[in-house]
């Protein structure tokens, strides 16, 4: 919280000022909800309170509506929705003023729910709280609720609602609300305008203003409301543009979702295609290594706490990597190296690796779990005003990018690179040379799997974590290296966006499974052309 | 060329299956039940022979029998249903009125028997054509045929494809007039199957002993070898392609009346591989060793799931790990190589065990 | 001319491995090829027998474009390969290796429905005998010896019956003794047959150049006559010197 | 030479034949509980046909738990009909084909009275046809879509009715937040596209007009909603739609959270869903979950003392056996209807005086029985379980506020008079689903 005092009361305050007349009977009503000598008249002080409809009351009533009222040294304060920390809660004043409490030092007072004395309002008493929730809404803590609050208010051709819905939006913060709650008023305005500028004037203004709701609110004046048919025609004409300008950004949005997919798949494919390529393997267990990744994070979570926010991610990542790396490592040992260059065989026995892998973690783990997303990554970067794009698939992209250019760097530019790519192509001829070739494809494998172990880490994010969820993506990511080309940097990179385009620009269209069989037949057609994907090895070698 | 087989251990076996566990049912030993699952089990056998024929000589990893096997299964349960009703109770929930146009034949049986054979064979020629056409091969073919398998999986799983979406096709009551659930039936069904699982060993011993088998090793071997030597091997990958598929499809039209259920779980990736290491297991390249593969790996699949639910994963697993890496040729190279290393039993000289192993292919 | 070649040419990468502005081969001739590593000897019968594709030229057999054609359709016309890494099939026995080659029907049903008739058993014991392989001609072809697997590939091609025998290092890997055979051997199918043979050993090739020999260098013809213009010509020499030259020394 | 190696096989299959016949015969692994004394040496089998392995082990394993407690229970109460209640527990491996094998083997060879178990429909359907051709008896736990009325099956958990309906009724109310537009969103299998099939009807039955509900599914296993949830936004801009959620298993996270990441949230288009329950959030961070709702027939913080006990004994029950969890486990709807299920028969057994399935099938009608969830009522027509709906709302601890509860017990519709006007389902007066006049 960074406001310890809301604007928005201030003002209450000074309406409050106006009506004085009521304050009186509101403070004896509040006193009889505080300390009421029977049921009956803590019910009818409610309902008196809801008819004054006096903003002074609004933080009790507020706090009456969220089972948030309480106690303390026989003052009624309410809290926080969220803990500041360890459980503790700021603690506000409700009536007569609501003003935060300081302990001695001028600090915020934080006390945890346990050291209060929760007033129990009955649900039947605070059912009548329904009727006036929107209007308190409106001055609530929460944006969400006040996002909400302008929706549900009612009508505004009412001066007292209106007054108050406009002394809100005055004091609004919160961009996205502010532009509801203008639209609020524009419409409440327009469809009481009876003449031709004046309802230009305030159509103008709603899709000026441009909330998500604009277009849906000007056809409907237009067909229902609309006092003459040249306005009606102007607002539909205006919805309309509207429209247009939304699916254009819908566009956008569609592509930044085929880059965010394009950019898992890449994730995961990278390691699995420098494994194939250097080592002739089909990692069947790639996509449990990526699982490694994911519950490491996991435990980084159980290890760290609620109270360490987001560090437990920052120490994951590298955590994931190595943890996934070792456990491919010592697969690499004990199984995969007698299986260098029999794709089939390994494919056989990675799957049975990947059984094993996978009922372990069922047998440890067990249920379904999930990490939460840290609070630097969690809602979105708004581009647009309905260009929403989430900063967990902005981090994937660029974990991406880091990612492809380290392999790049690795590959191309370090003498491990070197090595790599000299095995990749003849296996023997690097021997010969001197290479040792056992140790790069160990460590080949370990930086294979660990870039899975990263997928995992990273897919964290935006799904669960599950014993299979390997084989959720281990097929499309085959699917990615093959059409790619094996063991090409550059051929995992634009066929992984490609397919993730694909997928995301046919899902507008078809639905997702269709989408799936579009892209296969695409891939077999392709293929028709490119057998060994986009980027194939060429010459005499390549053939044998 | 003739093999010099003492027919005594065919006979033992077709003697076990055929009369001595009928017998157990019939002196009331053996329950119906374990006899239809024996059943089941030969179903599997008869679509291993055709991933032996397609994998095990020909050297081409197809991961998408399991949808032939369903092709086949989703046929016979479709002309099951329409015996039942006229509209299945799904599509009524599914708020559709008519009978789709692709359900109308399957009304009749003998259209429904020939449908379950020929659109199998007809999946298959089209992916083999497209796929033998362009030289996809190893572990492109591999992967390939894998993410079809699972598009098709997708696909019925979706409830939209009218095929009962993720709950498949199920509740049969009779099958040409007799009582599914009668032990007569039952117990004619495992007959059949087993018969037919009799034919198809001897189909694919006479197929593999023929040139064409030959032929078909030898792709295995160096295909470039073949095309040089005038074998258009694109056709011949594409004729055993479409025989396995057909295997696979006979092996789904009896395991359903005998299942009742049949579901796209029966072609996820997980059952796609499973079938693959059936083979594997049992020995590829090797008729006996398919049969002997699906057999045990289901037989074990039916008792650890009873006694070991836990770990029933991890045995599988590991039986695929130490297959591959140590019994390269399976069960039936295991024996093989276990007979030799017996000192009494180890008679032969090097050559003629080499005569042999390649006999035994 | 049975096989003419005109301005042949691949490049793989960038890299021109072959350009041959003009090749011919009459009936009946054997004619031996030779050039240092990356001359492109391998790769020009790659591409006659339809392994490699082309980039541009063309290539006529038997009065008919080559070019394009696929690797059946060439076999078809009468043209077999034996390759450098000898190619056979290791798991079928030898018996069998030869009995696919025998030149038959060999689409499917004929495959399927085939019965070895006494003149093929013959043919096949016959050619079995003449390359020394009746004894482990129940073997696995895997378990024959480096030079027996040549001779079963040799075998493989002769039982095509083609008319162009394109043969890839025949020698290499064989004893003193085994190539002297092979070098009788290809004299002998000579007479029958057209030939190329490509060879490093040049006391192979002195045995079997009755004719003419080509010199290839860095994918260009150098020059062609018989193996004595060839070895007393100095851009011959030349070219290689500091690389085989121990070879040419020894003649 | 081949056929001495091929010798080996035969005696191995045969060998293989004989001990499968003897395991059929009754070597199964047998839950047989070890807290209780065994009074009486007789006991009667009833079988347990949970997933333990696979993917819907996650799920089924706590089903499994919740009917052997009640059966240690029960035994240790003296049995039922002075007999012992032996569990029989094998493990359908999440494969649908095999639950149809292991019922046969629970009922045929290992002859039980009873079998509880199944939780997805398809594993239902697939087990229906062998229960009802060989007159078993399956108590099945799990809300379903109804649609289904087997002589042969005990549903225990929701109808359509029982569930959707109420949820529908509350969103739309003014309590509820009066909501006007509804995204009717699931996971493609049966139990989603029938239950939205009926929501839709009682939608448009309360004049929601057709444009205002949207009806979507997903695949299993879906993880990519960035496309879905785009629509919703724009569905949802005016702050008058909410999303009836029959997304089922490992899509919810995904789902719930790019919801919250593309700045959707509770307050602005809260999700009702039919199929997210204690179990699945117990050791999932929930923080993404927290506001949204869900409806049940019942919730572990059901105050009734009942229900007090009911967590607690479950939670010492998974600590003493040594259980995955331990104390930390959660009770939830299935669990509570599976554990119910096991009383439900026995009392049924008491009443009927024999275990015989017919007698036991009659016996159960009307039967009351005090659940956790207080006071429920079999139907005295059909085999459905009349109960209590509620409605919650998750709290960040994984568990739910009871925001609303149905007056008493609601009556079973397996099928929906929305959508099914002229059919019913009796047993006692008609012989299963009759047509209405």
């Amino acid at each position: 919280m960074r406001h310890f005092l809301r604007p928005g009361w201030i003002l209450l305050f000074l309406l409050c000022s106006l009506r004085g007349r009521s304050q009186d009977s509101a403070s004896i009503y509040v006193n009889q909800i505080l300390q009421p000598s029977a049921d009956s008249v803590r019910t009818n002080a409610i309902h008196r309170l809801v008819a004054l409809r006096d903003p002074s009351t609004f933080p009790l009533l507020m706090a009456i509506n969220d089972k948030k009222l309480y106690l303390l040294d026989n003052k009624a304060v309410t809290t926080d929705s969220k803990p500041s920390g360890d459980g503790n809660y700021r603690l506000y004043t409700v009536y007569p003023t609501y003003q935060l409490l300081q302990n001695s030092s001028g600090q915020p007072l934080l006390l945890p729910p346990g050291k209060l004395t929760a007033v129990d309002i009955p649900r039947a008493d605070r059912l009548a709280l329904v009727g006036i929730a929107p209007l308190l809404n409106l001055f609530s803590n929460d944006v969400q609720k006040r996002m909400l609050a302008y929706s549900q208010v009612g009508n505004l051709q009412d001066q007292s609602t209106l007054q108050l819905v406009a002394a809100a939006v005055n004091r609004e913060t919160d961009e996205n609300v502010q532009r509801i709650g203008r639209e609020a008023l524009y419409a409440a305005r327009l469809y009481a305008a009876k003449d031709e500028t004046n309802a230009k004037v305030y159509i103008d203004s709603i899709a000026l203003n441009w909330s998500d709701n604009a277009a849906t609110l000007l056809t409907s004046y237009s067909k229902e409301k609309a006092f003459s048919p040249a306005a009606g025609s102007y607002a539909l004409a205006k919805a309309s543009r509207l429209e247009k300008k939304y699916d254009n950004l819908q566009r956008i949005q569609n592509l930044f979702s085929g880059l965010s997919l394009g950019s898992i798949l890449i994730l995961i494919a990278l390691g699995l295609s420098i494994v194939y390529g250097l080592a002739g393997i089909i990692n069947m267990a790639h996509g449990e290594f990526m699982m490694i990744g994911a519950y490491t994070t996991y435990c980084m979570q159980l290890v760290f706490g609620h109270q360490a926010g987001d560090w437990f991610y920052v120490a994951a990542l590298p955590l994931s990597f190595i943890s996934a790396g070792i456990m491919g490592l010592i697969l690499e040992r004990l199984v995969i190296r007698h299986l260098y260059s029999k794709p089939l065989e390994s494919l056989l026995a990675t799957w049975g690796i990947s059984l094993i892998l996978v009922q372990t973690a069922r047998l440890i783990f067990g249920d379904l779990t999930a990490v939460k997303t840290p609070q630097l990554l969690a809602g979105g970067w708004q581009v647009a005003p309905h260009l929403t794009l989430p900063y967990n698939r902005i981090f994937i992209i660029v974990l991406t990018l880091v990612m492809v250019l380290l392999t790049y760097l690795m590959l191309f530019k370090t003498k491990l690179g070197l090595q790599i790519r000299a095995v990749t192509q003849n296996r023997q001829m690097s021997a010969c040379l001197g290479v040792e070739t056992r140790q790069v494809a160990a460590l080949t494998f370990f930086i294979g799997s660990g870039l899975a172990g990263l997928a995992g880490c990273a897919i964290t994010l935006i799904g669960n974590v599950v014993p299979d969820m390997g084989q959720t993506y281990i097929v499309d990511s085959f699917l990615v290296v093959v059409t790619g080309g094996v063991g090409k940097l550059a051929g995992t990179i634009v066929s992984g966006l490609g397919i993730g385009f694909f997928t995301k620009i046919s899902e507008a269209f078809f639905q997702a499974v269709y989408g799936k069989v579009f892209i296969l037949l695409f891939i077999m057609l392709f293929m028709q052309y490119k057998p060994k994907g986009l980027f194939p090895d060429k010459g005499r070698i390549a053939e044998e | 060329m003739k093999t010099n087989n003492k027919p005594l251990y065919y006979i033992l076996f077709v003697a076990i299956f055929a009369i001595l566990l009928p017998a157990a049912y019939l002196s009331g030993l053996l329950s119906i039940n374990t006899i239809s699952i024996w059943g089941r089990y030969f179903c599997f056998a008869i679509a291993a022979l055709g991933i032996d024929l397609i994998w095990g000589y020909t050297g081409i990893l197809s991961m998408c029998q399991a949808f032939f096997f369903c092709l086949g299964s989703y046929g016979i349960a479709m002309h099951l249903v329409l015996q039942k009703t006229s509209l299945p109770d799904f599509m009524a929930w599914n708020k559709i009125t008519e009978l789709p146009f692709f359900w109308q034949p399957f009304h009749n049986a003998g259209v429904t028997f020939a449908l379950c054979l020929i659109i199998p064979a007809l999946f298959a020629f089209f992916i083999g054509y497209v796929l033998f056409r362009s030289r996809i091969r190893g572990v492109y073919m591999a992967i390939i045929t894998q993410a079809l398998t699972l598009a098709m999986w997708l696909l019925f799983l979706r409830n939209e494809t009218n095929l009962g979406g993720t709950n498949g096709l199920t509740d049969f009551k009779t099958l040409l007039g007799f009582d599914l659930s009668s032990a007569q039936v039952k117990l004619s069904l495992y007959l059949v199957s087993f018969a037919v699982l009799c034919l198809a060993y001897i189909a694919c011993h006479r197929i593999t002993r023929s040139k064409f088998g030959k032929v078909l090793q030898a792709i295995r071997d160096s295909e470039s070898r073949v095309s040089f030597t005038a074998y258009k091997t694109a056709n011949f990958k594409l004729a055993v392609f479409v025989l396995a598929a057909l295997l696979a499809a006979v092996g789904g039209m009896l395991y359903l009346p005998q299942t009742g259920i049949i579901t796209p779980g029966r072609m996820d990736v997980k059952a796609s591989v499973e079938m693959v290491m059936w083979v594997a297991l049992g020995g590829r390249g090797n008729l006996k060793g398919a049969v002997i593969g699906a057999l045990l790996v289901n037989f074990l699949y039916s008792l650890c799931t009873s006694w070991f639910p836990d770990s029933w994963l991890f045995i599988l697993g590991f039986l695929f790990v130490l297959t591959v890496l140590y019994f390269d040729k399976g069960l039936i190279g295991l024996v093989a190589t276990v007979r030799q290393r017996i000192p009494g039993l180890h008679f032969k000289t090097s050559q003629t065990t080499n005569r042999y192993v390649a006999d035994s292919k | 001319m049975l096989l003419t070649v005109n301005n042949l040419s691949v490049s793989f990468g960038g890299v021109h491995a072959l350009h041959l502005d003009h090749f011919s081969l009459g009936e009946k001739e054997l004619r031996v090829i030779i050039g240092p590593n990356g001359a492109g000897k391998s790769t020009f019968l790659d591409i006659i027998c339809g392994k490699t594709k082309a980039d541009s030229g063309e290539v006529i057999f038997k009065g008919k474009p080559v070019l394009g054609k696929s690797e059946v359709q060439i076999a078809e016309l009468g043209i077999g390969r034996k390759f450098q890494k000898p190619s056979v099939f290791p798991e079928l026995t030898v018996y069998d290796n030869l009995l696919l080659a025998v030149k038959t029907k060999k689409d499917i049903f004929s495959t399927l429905f085939f019965k070895v008739s006494p003149a093929i058993a013959e043919r096949i014991h016959d050619v079995a005998a003449r390359l020394q392989l009746n004894t482990v001609i129940y073997k696995q072809a895997g378990a024959l010896s480096h030079g027996q697997k040549q001779w079963l590939e040799i075998a493989i091609v002769m039982l095509q019956d083609p008319t162009l025998m394109l043969i890839d290092e025949p020698a290499a890997g064989m004893s003193d003794e085994e190539t002297e055979k092979t070098g009788a051997l290809l004299l002998e199918l000579a007479n029958t047959h057209s030939i190329i043979v490509i060879e490093h050993d040049m006391k192979f090739v002195e045995q079997i150049a009755n004719h003419l020999v080509t010199v290839l260098v860095r994918g260009k013809r150098l020059m062609e006559g018989t193996f004595e213009e060839v070895k007393n010509d100095q851009r011959v020499i030349d070219c290689y010197l500091g690389r085989t030259n121990a070879q040419l020394e020894t003649l | 030479m081949k056929c001495s190696m091929f010798k080996s096989f035969s005696l191995l299959l045969l060998g293989a034949a004989v001990s499968f016949s003897s395991c059929q015969q009754g070597a199964s692994k047998s839950g047989t509980t070890d807290s209780t004394a065994t009074a009486s040496k007789e006991t009667v089998k009833i079988g347990v046909l949970h997933s333990l392995s696979g993917t819907m082990a996650i799920s089924e394993v706590s089903l499994k738990d919740a009917v052997q407690m009640a059966v240690d229970e029960i035994n240790a109460k003296g049995g039922v009909l002075g007999k012992q209640i032996e569990p029989v527990i094998v493990d359908p491996a999440s494969d649908w084909d095999l639950f149809a094998e292991k019922a046969k083997e629970l009922l045929i060879d290992k002859k039980v009275s009873a079998v509880f178990g199944c939780w997805t429909s398809v594993s239902r359907k697939s087990v229906l046809p062998v229960f009802e051709q060989n007159n078993g008896l399956l108590f099945y736990p799990v809300q379903y879509e109804g649609e289904e009325c087997s002589n042969s099956v005990i549903y225990t958990g929701a109808t359509p009715n029982q569930q959707l309906i109420p949820a529908a009724e509350y969103l739309m109310s003014e309590k509820g937040g009066g909501y006007k537009k509804f995204y009717l969103l699931g996971t493609d299998y049966v139990f989603p596209r029938t239950a939205n099939k009926i929501l839709k009807a009682y939608l448009l039955s309360k004049g929601i007009p057709k444009e205002n509900i949207v009806e979507e599914y997903t695949p299993f296993h879906h993880q990519d909603y960035q496309t879905i949830i785009s629509k919703i936004k724009r569905f949802a801009a005016d702050g008058k739609a909410c999303i009836l959620s029959t997304i089922n298993g490992d899509s919810n996270v995904p789902f719930y959270k790019e919801f919250a990441n593309q700045g959707l949230s509770a307050a602005t288009c809260p999700i009702m869903a039919f199929s997210v329950a204690e179990d699945e959030l117990r050791s999932m961070d929930t923080e993404f979950l927290v506001g949204h709702l869900a409806a049940w027939n019942y919730f572990q913080s059901n105050d009734l003392p009942e229900n007090k006990k009911f967590v607690e004994d479950f939670k010492a029950f998974c600590a003493k056996k040594g259980l995955p969890g331990g104390d930390k486990r959660v009770t939830d709807d299935p669990i509570c209807w599976a554990y119910t299920g096991v009383y439900l028969w026995a009392k049924a057994a008491e009443k009927a005086g024999s275990f015989e399935v017919s007698k036991v099938r009659n016996a159960l009608y009307s039967l009351e029985f005090d659940s956790p969830d207080g006071l429920v009522k079999m139907d005295p027509r059909n085999h459905h379980l009349a109960k209590p709906v509620v409605i919650g709302e998750i709290k960040p601890d994984g568990q739910f506020d009871i925001i609303w509860k149905s007056a008493g017990l609601v009556d079973p519709q397996p099928w929906s008079p929305l959508t099914s006007p002229d059919k019913d389902c009796d047993w006692v007066n008609h012989n299963g689903t009759y047509a209405k006049k």
